[in-house]
């Protein structure tokens, strides 16, 4: 079986600063790949150029063996890392925003039944997130963790083929991130999703993952650290006994020994 | 020069405004030519001619006090700085309108085809004054048209569209307009002449305290009449730098002046000033302009507005006389005695 | 406390911002005054008696010939004008700068035939826009569409181009088309824009349709205006410029409001 | 590909923007023909054999009288005018929207009355311009700064106001005063609208300067363009609106790639 | 000795909800409190009220026992949750900032040494942060981890009296978050800062406070949540043996049994 993304000798540059190096990654269908690393090494910029936002400089994605269109479209779903959330819409409009698009092409607007069908799922997903009672507020009137709650509710309710997640939990409490990881468990179990993740929660990446990348430069001039890009120094596969039922079962690493390298290298 | 404060020190520069019209064009060829050096220099002043080309604004300005005189036409005098307690003195009757102001209509050659028609015209100006002589020739009222108020620089351009059937303008504006198809001028100021006058006014108080002024605008003007009349080649000359001054060509600005009548012999204006017709005619002027409520709201008839003529004959209110018709200067270049 | 954090209450605000308009009328008194005392006719400082005396027959009293009440028929054929040219190029510029702002092909194509018009100044072409639109109504409202419709347009459009590209991707990645984006993150997000630009737009508005009443028209706030300039009557003129400042501010303030209570998403950002 | 997705390039973006204003050339060809094989002598639309000759001794020939190219000394003229204009309230804009955007005391006491006047057209006010600032340059000048400041200022100080309050927050926590919050947080950031707000300006202040020019003037684009309008001569108009057209597109294209040039941070905005 | 700081009574509501209920406090010049709860609780309000940014609806709060002026200024420094720097500097320019506000009054630039004084301070703070060869870029062109630290550097270099940071190291990496608790220790022990942070990690709030505040509502009306506001509902001292030299360093907790409400109650 060949894989649903293919990444070859992927370069992310910004005018002299080269960001990322000759990256080359195959993602299997239906894997939650955790990718960690320092601040700066290009972690959300390789999830950038999956998603379409942007074009590497250089190497070519494959998506199911095609290249990359040069666009996102809703195969891939994304929370990014500031979460960022219609402001014109309330909590209920954002989720119920990828619904209306889908079933409503030309109005984008949904009547009747449709319409309470849409608005129950809408209500369910942010019951989920926890934010049943803050449906009719705006984006402006929510604290930092209920945008991101709303901007996760948003991205899941599509159940994309692949979910992009850019640090989806940093503004939570430990709480409401358990349910958050059930949430998104259950979600992948039901759907066979393809997830990517990026953490700096280590636990989180290797609780949630079958796969754990590690982004960093391999080499540094410490006088122009800007020559070199990174890539994926480690990268693990996990195996569970099992395909978790809650997030809180350790996986086992397959793997040897595991150095996870921490030097910030900007 | 504040207006109506009368002891005025005597001054020696002065600001005439003038606005581009075939009558008043000689003003600034001469001052291009040198003529108004010559004379301001013979006189020890200096005269500056500003151009305007809106002519409203030049009188308003006038009025306002900026300018010292302006070229401005006998109607106007009346109803702007005179009737706006401008104390103002006519010195050179330089020439009256003989068919530079006209009534077109599209599809007639009747003026009494004009009937229930929208007429544009620039309201409340001489041309407003022609359309009411011409329709009392065809015994009809004003109100027996609609009368649209359009500018005066746009109105040849609007006349071009199709919705317009009326208009009243004048040069160059009326000849311009003539050339649309199917036009006829069905009035102009050529049926009723010496009613449509345009003079060279300037501040009471400011000639009187500066006679020298009056003097050297005087001499300006006769000289430059006498170039310009001649059929020699400075003539020419100076006609066709009038016309580009004017922003056209020499045959189109010798057409213009053609329906000019110029008062070219001082002697001629002297007389035009002193005859009875002139006190008839600013009769008429002033009751139309009355009647159309062109001296203000607190005018309560038409002597409000007093007006004095060369031998003492004074029209309306003898204790607010603002407009002076003074053949003084004219007699004296008439004389030769400048 | 310094003055970035001085905020005046409603009640206060209103006092201040009065402040200077009473200071500018007395002004006004001072100089009308001593030109009086100089002059008593003059015509250029009225003083209010005679604006009043002036304005008097214009609002109370029936004009002979037509029996209107020429005050409020000038008021209402300029209000209409200004109301079907505003509307226009509102409905035009929410249009065209949607489509440019959202839509890079078409901002490519058309973006510098807008910036085109927009920088040709409309009066002097009058001529061709009489050929089009003839002298009635329809050119007076065309003046004020093409005078300020293609500013709107770059506005709305220079707005929606800088809205957030995440915005734009994350409704791509919820199955949005580029006409769902359009219409569902575009367009409600350029409204209180929209408004904003409406408000900037009232002066220049103003100006086209008092223009246009100047080139041709027989009733109208800017036709009363440049008809009495013919013989300096300011104590009409200022009475009918304080009269259209009035029903500016009017408009300025009905639109403010209107956008803080249509869109409060746009104007709640407290924290 | 979506079509808000297609960024064209740069060569096809010049391609694109080239197609409608040919077309809309080609049109007028077409109409003009039309119009000439009706009357042969027609003014409104000249042919291009008309334009060509009528402008030949504006531009190349000396006029007798002055001795000047006048063609080059109406632009010069104008240009200058217009640069002054432009000079004057782009700088009045930036210190009046400045202080208004981040002062609430100044914006409540000082407000309404710049409201008021960028609603006030400024052109039923000529004779009272005219008197205050004579009929020189100075009128000109003020008219164009009387035109287009009060805009610009409530745009600047729209602006500044919507600031994220976090920045200015900020800002004092870190010890920045009043003052130091203008020119340190505000200036700077009100730079790049500043420019877009003389862009959006450019159009109106055209239409302010060739309105000045129309009224007293004696040299000028403007004067020009109102001088040959009574003998209807858009052989000669016609070069001078598409002249004052490409000056003024040539003055938003230095503008963007000035702010482009100086503000990197305001434009990068890529994610 | 009197509280630095106190609150007294403090109510923050919007509109018809109630966010903060009756919260009363005493904060002690030097301390270092952490603030945990869940999402939406209020947390980033009272740091706001505390910062003088919003007004409470009710209550007062006393800093040196008189009543908090209703602005704030250099006394108290801040890292906001959405880590806010200002765009049109660059990391240089945002970190000489505070120093160039107190330096030069009038034109708020610096010149000759004074000026090479400030740059090598900030530069300084910047290597501690890991931002040293980043120092010209823009914030548009740094990652959120980058922006993060830039925001605790410009406030840091300014040395305020109280520091109030809304979850300051969200979005680092282990790595430069233990640098991160090092840094801030260590000018909290220099400088004797009074330091009131929030975090959702439990072990940071621990291991950096002196004492842990937990915000949640004491009552819970499912029907209309938006009724009870939250208040501290748990309020521990921490007694360490030493001042803490590395954040790691395990704190004990005075208080007997801890029991850490994490209900999500919005
Ligand atoms: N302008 C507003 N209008 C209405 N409600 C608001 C407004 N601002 C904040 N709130 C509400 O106040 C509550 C507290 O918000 P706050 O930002 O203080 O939460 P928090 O504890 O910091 O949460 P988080 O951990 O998610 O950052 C939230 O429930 C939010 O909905
Ligand atoms: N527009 C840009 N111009 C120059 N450099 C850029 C630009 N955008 C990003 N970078 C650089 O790219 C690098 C990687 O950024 P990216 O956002 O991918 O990091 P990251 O791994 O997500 O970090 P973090 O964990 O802090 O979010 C950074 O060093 C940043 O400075
Ligand atoms: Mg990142
Ligand atoms: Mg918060």
């Amino acid at each position: 079986m060949s894989a649903l993304l293919s990444l070859r000798n992927i370069w992310v540059e910004y005018g002299e600063k080269i960001v990322l190096e000759n990256v080359s990654l195959d993602i299997e269908e239906g894997s939650f790949v955790s990718i960690i690393g320092p601040s700066g090494a290009g972690k959300s910029s390789l999830l950038r150029v999956i998603l379409g936002q942007e074009t590497p400089t250089r190497g070519s994605i494959l998506l199911d063996d095609v290249p990359l269109p040069g666009e996102c479209g809703p195969d891939r779903g994304v929370v990014f890392q500031r979460y960022s959330v219609f402001p014109h819409l309330s909590a209920l409009g954002n989720v119920m925003f990828g619904l209306e698009c889908k079933q409503a092409p030309f109005s984008s607007r949904l009547f009747g039944s449709q319409k309470r069908a849409a608005r129950e799922k809408a209500e369910e997903m942010l019951a989920h997130v926890g934010l049943d009672h803050s449906m009719h507020l705006y984006p402006a009137e929510m604290s930092g963790g209920m945008q991101q709650r709303l901007a996760i509710a948003q991205a899941l309710i599509k159940r994309p083929r692949i979910l992009l997640l850019d640090e989806p939990f940093g503004a939570l409490d430990p709480g409401i991130r358990t349910d958050m990881h059930a949430l998104i468990t259950q979600l992948w179990n039901e759907y066979r999703l393809t997830v990517i993740m990026v953490t700096h929660d280590i636990k989180e990446a290797f609780s949630l993952g079958t796969r754990v990348l590690t982004l960093d430069k391999r080499r540094h001039d410490p006088h122009a650290p800007h020559r070199y890009g990174a890539t994926a120094v480690y990268d693990l596969e996990l195996t569970r006994k099992e395909t978790p039922k809650a997030a809180d079962a350790e996986p086992e690493v397959s793997a040897g020994s595991i150095t996870i390298d921490n030097n910030h290298n900007n | 020069s504040p207006s109506g404060s009368e002891q005025q020190e005597p001054r020696t520069e002065f600001n005439i405004g003038w606005s581009i019209y075939a009558g008043w064009m000689p003003w600034p060829y001469a001052q291009q030519a040198g003529i108004v050096k010559k004379w301001a220099d013979k006189y020890g002043i200096e005269i500056n001619f500003v151009q305007v080309n809106d002519y409203v604004e030049s009188v308003n300005q006038y009025t306002a006090g900026k300018l010292d005189g302006v070229t401005v036409t006998n109607m106007d005098t009346l109803t702007i700085p005179a009737a706006g307690g401008k104390d103002t003195t006519a010195i050179i009757v330089g020439d009256y309108s003989n068919g530079n102001d006209g009534i077109l209509l599209k599809g007639s050659n009747d003026l009494a085809a004009i009937q229930g028609r929208d007429v544009y015209l620039v309201e409340l100006s001489v041309s407003h004054y022609l359309l009411a002589r011409g329709l009392e020739t065809k015994g009809m009222p004003l109100t027996a048209v609609n009368t649209v108020n359009t500018s005066d620089a746009d109105i040849a351009g609007a006349f071009s569209s199709p919705d317009i059937t009326a208009a009243v303008a004048w040069n160059p504006q009326l000849a311009t307009m003539r050339d649309t198809a199917n036009t006829n001028l069905v009035f102009s100021s050529a049926d009723i002449p010496g009613e449509i006058i345009d003079l060279l006014v300037v501040d009471t108080a400011t000639l009187k305290a500066n006679p020298n002024l009056g003097k050297a605008l005087a001499g300006i003007w006769y000289e430059t009449m006498a170039l310009m009349q001649q059929d020699s080649e400075a003539g020419r000359e100076a006609r066709a730098a009038m016309a580009k001054l004017a922003g056209t060509t020499p045959d189109v600005f010798d057409d213009q002046l053609s329906t000019t009548y110029l008062y070219a012999d001082p002697a001629a204006a002297v007389e035009a000033t002193r005859s009875p017709a002139l006190v008839e005619t600013m009769t008429r002027v002033r009751d139309f302009s009355f009647a159309q409520g062109l001296f203000g709201q607190g005018a309560r008839s038409a002597d409000a507005v007093g007006m004095s003529f060369p031998g003492g004959t004074v029209l309306g209110d003898p204790d607010n006389v603002t407009l002076r018709f003074d053949d003084t200067y004219m007699q004296m270049a008439a004389e030769g005695a400048l | 406390m310094r003055w970035v954090n001085r905020r005046p209450r409603r009640g206060n605000r209103m006092l201040l911002g009065a402040i200077p308009i009473i200071l500018l009328i007395v002004l006004y008194l001072a100089v009308a005054g001593a030109r009086h005392a100089v002059n008593p006719a003059d015509k250029i400082l009225p003083l209010p008696g005679a604006m009043i005396e002036a304005m008097a027959s214009l609002v109370t009293e029936p004009d002979q010939l037509s029996g209107e009440y020429l005050f409020w028929a000038d008021t209402l054929a300029s209000l209409t004008r200004l109301g079907i040219g505003l509307a226009i190029s509102t409905l035009s510029a929410l249009l065209v700068g949607l489509v440019l702002g959202i839509l890079p092909p078409v901002r490519a194509t058309f973006g510098p035939l807008v910036t085109g018009i927009a920088v040709i100044p409309p009066i002097a072409l009058l001529p061709i826009l009489f050929i089009a639109f003839g002298l009635g109504e329809t050119a007076k409202v065309a003046l004020i569409v093409v005078g300020i419709a293609p500013f709107m347009m770059r506005d709305i459009a220079a707005h929606i181009g800088a809205l957030p590209r995440e915005q734009i991707i994350k409704a791509q990645t919820l199955g949005a088309s580029s006409w769902q984006v359009m219409i569902r993150v575009a367009l409600p997000q350029a409204m209180p824009r929209l408004i904003q630009a409406v408000r900037l737009s009232l002066g220049p508005a103003w100006v086209f349709l008092i223009s246009a009443e100047a080139i041709a028209a027989d009733i109208g706030l800017g036709y009363r205006i440049f008809l009495v300039r013919r013989y300096l009557s300011m104590d009409i003129i200022l009475p009918y410029v304080a009269w259209i400042a009035l029903l500016a501010v009017v408009m300025d303030l009905a639109l403010t409001w209107a956008s803080n209570r249509l869109f409060p998403w746009a104007h709640g950002a407290d924290h």
